[in-house]
């Protein structure tokens, strides 16, 4: 079994020194180019794209700030080109962003005219309270449901497994939809506009849990049905243990491996599952500011969110790294 | 046939003159529901009277249901288990329909059960410490702290030298030996007066097996009774006082371990005894009918063989280090060197861990050594280029210890035969289907099995495809790489069969590479002893297994277990 | 005031007012005017739900105007087509009808305390060239200083609506001080007006919280009082949903939804206020390419038009909440209209014949008109960000329907991105155009129909429409300084491009909004609509 | 190393055989038989929609308007008087060909990416494992939205922009996948044979390396669908008068207060084919590591 970020393991397999100061430190070093490394790939990865995309930078914000859709004269495009350093070549545009970058200077949105920071520093609040409360809320969902369900026969299991299948195959949006119609606007038990409190939160929150929980569940129980015959759930049987504390005591922490694998790959998914969580619930966030600015061709916003989606996911990683060291203990020590 | 048995059972209960009846089996029946709806019918009318101090051991091969019939003994059949009996009983009181709280009482208090290989019957994410004391703690027995001190004294009582540092370990930290003993200990924490060792040894290498058996030993002489269940007829004949023979879920035979190795009754029992590979038994066939081997491969002539002085392989000091945990390398094979000629055997021995394996994949050059050097015919091997190894390869071939993971999932046999015959010349299709079959039919198997997977075969079936692969290309030099450790003690006797015919009749030579010194001597002409990676002693079979001079092989061969009875009467016979 | 002056601002009222009247009767167009006075409750937040969310408060988008509008004051105020002092207290026109002399108010302050006069004026204009996108069709040309409380406007064409686009909610004016000191970040987020409100917070994504100016005390005529605004605070909330802004006005959550699904606005209106307006300028209308392709024959535009039921289709996809428009040109509200919604009724046989007349006989195997083998095929690209869901849903009636007489349309979405950047906008890239232009003035014409800008292709001519000739004529009406004759010259344009089927209407792009029963005095700008918050209060029980 | 004797636990090791009815017919459970129904039902929908339609998916009929479900009208009609049973038939192919069309962008570009990443030379495949770690971080959706905005919102850019997205996903399962096979015992096998690296890779590694991923595929083109109808949903989807699912859901949207069909037969045919596929997917996957026990 490999850590989720396997670019450690394989780089420090080659090495052959002492476990001395210097080679424990190594995989940290290691770790952290690695994360700058992938920092670095993603902003280029975007300033390709961005500019690859059809369309004039300068046309886009001339008519976004007057509400139209035409073709504009050079006379209108020539000033907006050189306040904004489009008239420069792209590898000079490039390197004067990165060279902002390094200096922690993400850079100005040209549709907000703020900077970048400062947006995403606004708007990562309900993001990610959006994102981590549905990976939570999603573990509260799955963990007693396999709990109760799994290894306990093949009816019952079939009929968990097969809530799981369906959770996991259901839209967000149109989970969010249903349950905005029925739970806000009909029965009034919640707010209908989206905002950032904890009752705003509890419906956008159970969207996005709900096919989450159920991709969770199925890797629970495909685990737990398979250490369900492992020889030490037995042994532990034979010692006394009543069927429903193995499942608990031993059980249970297996099967919980590969869900926290799959977590920390549920970071990307669940970002994207919140733009459109966020555009049904009218809830402030990455996702809506992600989507005008991409549309906008908004390139240091876009990289803006990127460059942070990227951390998250080394830094969320490197977080279920050290969860999988907490359960998986067999993993300690090997750097 | 039933009432003899029982007979004999009271018997040996009277011979042995201990105890009471602590727990009685009659009529045990266990059938398994199916997914067509039927039952399968595994455990036949067993009986048995275990009495206080005493040792029955169950023996039989994989498939004979005795796992299952111990299993039963502690309502853990498994699921879908239909258990009948027309009695069973612990100390007098009935173990049919009981509740599962009421097992719970049971099991861990008046019978321990110890597993197999407890690095996958320990739970591998806790410290052997928590899994000790939770045996205690289920039981509601003593408060922390008392139980913490019961772990220890526990672990001290089954051998460990050192309980204050193991109970804070995992499976995994620990040696074979440590484990096992640990699982003992988790097993016997509240002195159950039963214990029931399922192939308590299976899987452990034969030092730490002697370690093993000799717990067990003091154990039954505090007074505990063990059913010991094994496939070993060895380690069975170490500690049982009755033994019983099972074949299909029928107990064969039963009676005093005396009798029963002695002068078995049973064709079955003795044909368990005749496969026993040891000293005794080389140059002999093993299996009664592992015999007629099809006289259909013809012998490659090479021009480079003809009375060539040379060695066929010829390893000069080997070294091989592999990058181990926080950067250190481990040193696996330090300093070997060996030759093999041609059709020889040359055994390698040695415990996990002492390198043999490393040294077989050096010696088929899937893996470079870091110095020293492999020759072939006088010829660089392992340090030739990746096309010229590639020409030698077909003349030096592989049989692993599980064929079915060496078989590509998605092919059946005639396209496993066919990938290699193919290598060697390229001929019509008809033509490889008709070698193909000749060498099923060489190795015991027929024209039938060209089109079925091998993982709808039996073990002995899968091994002996591999080995016609490995024949396929007409090779001089056949690595066995633990070939017939997976097997049946009955199966294992006719592949070692088929692979002295298959040597005779086409003059290969042998790697053969084994924890089992019985094997070793039964195959080997010459034997190279490995620990920790180093070579420590080589020489004859005779020479070495008789007369060991290092102080390891004694110590290994002090530690196996033998079958005495069955020995004194096999000299006897052949002598 | 000058006498001119008066006589077209009359005769605009007179003539819009007879248009709004006839065309569209919008109830309870004043919501709650005759609110009780006894129960009114000062202070209090309202809460208004939105659907866009522009980027920034200020700009040349009337989505930015309807923010604009509760944070700036105007130099005047138009007042259902009667121009109102507002900062400027009077003004007069000079002989060539090319520069006004603005007097204005001396009491006004901008909320950071800076002075509103004629420096604050001079200091905008350029704010104004550059924020607004469209300034040049306004004809201004610069403001001059003539003392510290009079200015001067100058235009390069005679421009009698000039006074609507003053009023429309961009023409607003920032502190002085604000436009030299604040960084972009301010001025973008909040601008500093004179306005009866001022921004206290944008939560990107959320809304903008509106304080009460407490000092405001310079309503225009046409307010309903004078003084601070009657609310403490407005939340101005952005939900794009539909139906989620009409769940939030049911549960009491919003106090005015702007623009409920149009299957709950027969609801709306009977559980709610409501209010309608028309946006003056163009409305949704359908512009054939008259430079090339199969639109550049009249008798295929003028089938296409009869193949289409605009009335039903308005009626049916829109359910109440926007009206027929059959002028392609000028919505109903705006000045010098000219009704024509009964020309080109539904009728499948003529539009039969014409195609048949213009020599479109063959057919293809899926029922489409040929002629020399090519297929009688119009792409309409149209911009997601500027048509609304509905709108799309009416242009797939329109496609269905066209196919009953053999044309084939293809409608063709576009993403922001691609709307913004211009795509699809030559004359090679599509047949049909569709979409709407809120302005205040008949000069739409000059704007939409001209063929060159700055001896550039006119990006807003979505007709790709070259005719020196009427581009005179244009002219020649909008220089008219007879309003009576102006209307005539104007009406006798609009008929013309009717006529001709250069742009048909499909339906007015109308601003709805919803409001709870407390809350009482909101009303709407009669110039674009802009709600104004400052009349409005809630009232007891 | 582990003896193979591990009886216990698995009683019925031996008995892998798939049990067989008297007609040669797998007996399969009961999900499976209605999943493969399912599919039918829309590959049908997807081959030809007018066997199964009961009315044009395109004609509007401005009189019959959001009338809710009926004899006339199975699944009631929209807010221009189309029907809906007829236009999620028709809408089939598209949303099916997306869902196919994604995975078959992201196989290509996975296995592509995956197998050079693992086997290829140094020098390419350690920058392109880098490239996978890079990819991987990006949200599905701004892949996607970067693509829509580049290709403009069609049916072929939802295909592209999903399929790309879950590319690097597919990628680095396949990489794993296959230095997991290179290191197996029958590759080893075929090396100590004498084989060369090219036939070990066709023989062996590719096959192998794949055969796991035969269920995901399953599991990944009911995914695709969602994915795409989100999209659709934000707009950057198909062309409005094509009934694609997720079109459907976003043209619904308006009317849910008063004709819910709108919103929840698409959104069913939706879920109904992701776990279709799914469940066969599993099925699949089991049965395939059944084999590899």
């Amino acid at each position: 079994m490999t850590s989720p970020l396997s670019l450690v393991g394989e780089a420090s397999e080659a090495t052959g020194l002492r476990p001395s100061f210097a080679a424990r430190l190594r995989p940290v070093l290691i770790r952290l180019a690695a994360a700058i490394f992938v920092l670095w790939g993603a902003v280029t990865v975007t300033f390709i794209a961005l500019s690859v995309l059809p369309g004039d930078r300068a046309t886009i914000i001339l008519n976004i700030t007057s509400g139209q859709a035409i073709a504009r004269t050079p006379a209108e495009l020539t000033p907006i080109n050189r306040a904004y350093g489009f008239d420069q070549p792209m590898v000079e545009q490039y390197a004067r962003y990165i060279g902002g970058l390094l200096h922690g200077d993400f850079g100005t949105s040209y549709e907000l005219q703020r900077p970048v920071a400062k947006i995403i520093g606004e708007q990562i609040g309900p993001t990610f309270t959006l994102a981590i409360s549905a990976l939570v809320l999603a573990w509260i969902f799955a963990v007693p449901w396999t709990l109760l369900t799994a290894g306990q026969g093949r009816r019952l299991g079939s009929f968990g497994s097969a809530a799981e299948t369906i959770t996991a195959g259901l839209p967000h949006y149109w989970v969010g939809i249903l349950l905005l119609i029925v739970f806000a606007i009909t029965l009034g038990w919640f707010p209908v506009i989206g905002g950032t409190s904890f009752m705003n939160t509890v419906l956008p929150t159970i969207t996005l849990a709900l096919p989450l929980a159920g991709f969770l569940g199925q890797s629970i129980r495909g685990e737990f049905d398979r250490t369900m015959r492992e020889p030490f759930v037995l042994s532990a049987r034979t010692r006394g243990m009543s069927a429903a504390g193995v499942r608990a005591r031993h059980v249970l922490r297996h099967a919980l491996i590969p869900a926290i694998t799959l977590s920390g790959w549920a970071i990307g998914s669940l970002l994207s599952g919140a733009v459109l969580v966020e555009t049904v619930f009218a809830r402030p966030g990455l996702g809506s500011v992600l989507v005008s600015a991409v549309s906008d061709k908004d390139f240091p916003l876009v990289s803006g969110i990127v460059i942070l989606n990227a951390f998250l996911y080394v830094v969320i990683n490197l977080v279920v790294d050290l969860i999988y060291r907490l359960v998986d203990p067999r993993l300690r020590g090997t750097a | 046939m039933m009432d003899t048995v029982i007979d004999h059972l009271n018997e040996a209960s009277i011979e042995s003159g201990i105890g009471e009846s602590v727990l009685q089996a009659q009529g045990l029946n266990i059938w398994f529901a199916q997914e067509s709806g039927e039952s399968r019918h595994v455990v036949k009318d067993v009986s048995f009277d275990l009495r206080a101090g005493q040792c029955i051991a169950i023996v039989g091969e994989s498939g004979s249901g005795k796992s299952v019939t111990a299993r039963a003994l502690v309502g853990l059949a498994g699921q879908g288990a239909t258990v009948a009996a027309d009695r069973l009983a612990l100390e007098g009181e009935t173990l049919l329909d009981r509740p599962e709280a009421w097992w719970g009482s049971v099991r861990g208090r008046k019978i321990g059960f110890i597993l197999q290989d407890a690095l996958v019957s320990l739970d591998p994410l806790r410290p052997v410490g928590k899994e000790i004391e939770e045996a205690l703690w289920l039981h509601k027995w003593g408060t922390r702290k008392t139980r913490l001190q019961k772990v220890r004294q526990t672990l001290w009582d089954v051998g460990v030298p050192e309980p204050d540092l193991l109970v804070k370990q995992r499976p995994g930290e620990l040696s074979g030996g440590l484990r096992q003993r640990a699982l003992i200990a988790s097993a016997i924490a509240l002195h159950p007066d039963i214990v029931i060792a399922d192939e308590p040894t299976t899987a452990l290498d034969v030092t730490v097996q002697a370690q093993v058996l000799s717990v067990l030993k003091e154990m039954l002489g505090r007074g505990t009774s063990v059913i010991l269940i094994s496939h070993d007829l060895a380690v069975v004949s170490q500690l049982a006082d009755i033994i019983l023979v099972m074949q299909g879920g029928a107990i064969v035979e039963a009676g005093p371990r005396g009798e029963v190795l002695g002068r078995p009754r049973h064709p079955y029992t003795q044909q368990l005894i005749d496969a026993v590979p040891s000293e005794h038994t080389k140059g002999t066939r093993l299996s009664p009918h592992g015999g007629a081997v099809a006289q259909t491969l013809f012998r490659a002539e090479r021009a480079d063989l003809a009375d060539s002085p040379v060695p066929l392989l010829d390893a000069r000091g080997i070294v091989k280090s592999f990058p181990g945990p926080g950067g250190l390398r481990r040193t696996v094979v330090k300093d070997v060197s060996f030759t093999l000629a041609r059709g020889e055997t040359l055994g390698i021995v040695g415990e996990s861990g002492s390198g043999k394996s490393t040294l077989a994949r050096i010696a088929l050059s899937l893996e470079r050594p870091d110095s020293g050097e492999v020759r072939f015919l006088g010829r660089p091997w392992s340090s030739a280029s990746i096309a010229d190894q590639r020409a030698i390869r077909r003349r030096i071939s592989v049989v692993y210890q599980d064929p079915l993971s060496s078989f590509d999932p998605r092919w059946r046999v005639s396209r496993i035969l066919s990938d290699a015959i193919c290598l060697q010349e390229v001929m019509p299709r008809g033509q490889v289907e008709d070698r193909a079959v000749h060498l099923l039919e060489a190795v015991g198997l027929s024209a039938a099995h060209l089109e079925q997977w091998p993982l709808r075969m039996s073990g002995g079936q899968r091994q002996r495809v591999a080995i016609a692969r490995a024949i396929a290309t007409h090779p001089e030099v056949v690595v066995l790489d633990e070939a017939v450790s997976a097997l049946d003690v009955s199966i294992q006797a006719q592949i070692l069969d088929l692979l002295s015919d298959l040597q005779v009749q086409l003059q290969i030579s042998y790697l053969f590479i084994s924890h089992d010194l019985g094997v070793i001597h039964h195959m080997s002409d010459r034997v190279l002893v490995m620990q920790n990676g180093r070579a420590v002693e080589q020489g004859t079979a005779d020479d070495v297994f008789r007369n060991p001079q290092h102080a390891y092989t004694q110590q290994l061969l002090a530690s196996l277990p033998r079958l005495e009875y069955a020995n004194l009467r096999k000299a006897a016979a052949w002598s | 005031m000058n006498k001119s002056f008066k006589e077209i601002a009359q005769a605009s009222l007179a003539l819009t007012v007879t248009a709004l009247s006839v065309a569209f009767a919008t109830p309870g167009a004043f919501a709650a005017d005759a609110g009780d006075a006894g129960q009114r409750i000062n202070g209090g937040t309202i809460t208004y739900v939105h659907e866009q969310e522009p980027p920034c408060l200020w700009g040349g988008w009337v989505q930015q105007a309807y923010l604009s509008r509760q944070v700036f004051d105007y130099l005047v105020s138009y007042d259902n087509g009667k121009i109102r002092p507002w900062l400027a207290t009077d003004w007069s026109e000079s002989p060539d009808r090319k520069t006004i002399t603005f007097h204005l108010r001396k009491d006004v302050v901008f909320t950071d305390g800076d002075k509103f006069n004629a420096d604050a004026v001079l200091a905008n204009y350029p704010v104004w060239v550059k924020g607004i996108g469209w300034h040049s069709f306004t004809y201004m040309t610069g403001f001059t200083k003539l003392d510290a409380y009079t200015v001067a406007l100058h235009l390069s064409e005679p421009n009698p609506e000039i006074y609507n686009v003053l009023a429309n909610g961009h023409y607003g004016f920032q502190s002085p001080d604000s436009i030299a000191h604040n960084t972009p970040e301010q001025k973008c987020l909040a601008p500093v007006g004179t306005g009866p409100w001022k921004v206290q917070k944008w939560t990107r994504g959320e809304g903008i919280t509106f304080l009460r100016n407490d000092k405001y005390d310079w309503a225009p005529p046409n307010a309903h009082h004078n003084g601070p605004a009657y609310a403490a605070q407005l939340d101005w909330k952005f939900v794009p949903d539909a139906t989620t802004r009409w769940g939030a006005l049911l549960s009491g959550e919003a106090d005015v939804a702007y623009q409920p699904p149009s299957v709950q606005w027969k609801n709306a209106q009977r559980q709610f206020q409501t209010l309608s307006f028309v946006a003056t300028g163009r409305p949704q209308a359908l512009s054939f390419n008259v430079a090339r392709g199969p639109f550049t024959d009249q008798r295929v535009r003028q089938a296409f038009v009869y193949a289409i039921d605009r009335k039903r289709i308005v009626a049916a996809v829109f359910k109440g909440t926007a009206p027929y428009e059959g002028n392609g040109s000028l919505s109903r509200s705006t000045p010098l209209y000219l009704n024509v919604d009964d020309d080109y009724p539904y009728d499948v046989a003529k539009a039969n014949t014409l195609l048949d007349a213009a020599g479109w006989t063959g057919r293809d195997a899926q029922g489409y008109r040929t002629k020399d083998g090519k297929i009688l095929d119009a792409r309409l690209p149209f911009n997601q960000a500027i048509i609304d869901p509905e709108g799309a849903v009416a242009l797939q009636v329109i496609q269905d329907q066209v196919k009953a007489v053999g044309i084939k349309l293809d409608v063709i979405p576009l993403t922001q991105t691609q709307g913004f950047a211009g795509a699809d906008s030559q004359p090679a890239d599509k047949e049909i155009s569709f979409g709407y232009w809120v302005w205040p003035s008949p000069n739409i014409l000059d704007i939409v129909y001209n063929d060159k800008l700055n001896g550039f292709p006119n990006g807003n001519n979505l007709s790709f429409f070259s005719n020196a000739k009427i581009e005179a004529q244009i002219m020649d009406a909008q220089r008219e300084p007879d309003p009576k004759l102006r209307f005539q010259k104007f009406a006798v344009l609009q008929k013309w491009f009717d006529d001709q089927a250069i742009a048909v209407g499909v339906y007015d792009f109308t601003y709805n909004v919803a409001i709870s029963k407390k809350l009482k005095g909101l009303w709407q700008d009669k110039g674009n609509g802009l709600l104004n918050f400052y009349d409005a209060y809630f009232v007891k029980g | 190393m582990t003896a193979s004797t591990t009886e216990f636990g698995r009683p019925q090791a031996d008995q892998k055989t798939v049990p067989r009815s008297r007609i040669g017919v797998p007996r399969l459970p009961v999900s499976i038989w209605l999943s493969g129904l399912v599919v039918l039902f829309f590959a049908i929908a997807a081959i030809d929609p007018s066997l199964l339609s009961t009315h044009s998916a395109f004609e509007t009929d401005l009189l019959n308007t959001l009338s809710p479900p009926s004899v006339g009208h199975l699944l009631g009609t929209d807010d221009i008087g189309r029907d809906l049973y007829s236009r999620i038939v028709w809408g089939t192919r598209q949303s099916l060909l997306i869902g196919l069309g994604a995975m078959a962008v992201a196989l290509f570009g996975a296995l592509v990416l995956g197998f050079t990443a693992a086997l290829g030379p140094k020098w390419i495949a350690g920058p392109l494992h880098r490239l996978l770690e890079i990819l991987l971080p990006f949200p599905i959706l701004l892949l996607a939205l970067l693509f829509v905005a580049l290709l403009g919102p069609s049916a072929t850019s939802l295909l592209i922009s999903v399929g790309i997205g879950t590319t690097a996903g597919y990628a680095r399962l396949i990489r794993a996948q296959a230095l997991k096979v290179r290191k197996s015992g029958y590759v080893e096998a075929a090396l100590a044979l004498g084989h060369s690296e090219r036939t070990i890779f066709r023989q062996h590694i590719a096959p192998n390396a794949f055969r796991p991923l035969v269920a995901l595929v399953t599991l990944g083109i009911g995914q695709s669908v969602v994915w795409a109808s989100g999209l659709s949903f934000l707009g950057l989807g198909v062309a409005p008068p094509s009934p694609e699912w997720g079109a459907l859901l976003e043209a619904g949207k308006a009317s849910i207060t008063v004709a819910w069909w709108l919103e929840i037969f698409p959104g069913i045919a939706i879920v109904l084919v992701a776990l279709s596929f799914t469940q066969i997917g599993r099925y699949v996957q089991d049965r395939s590591e059944g084999n590899l026990q």
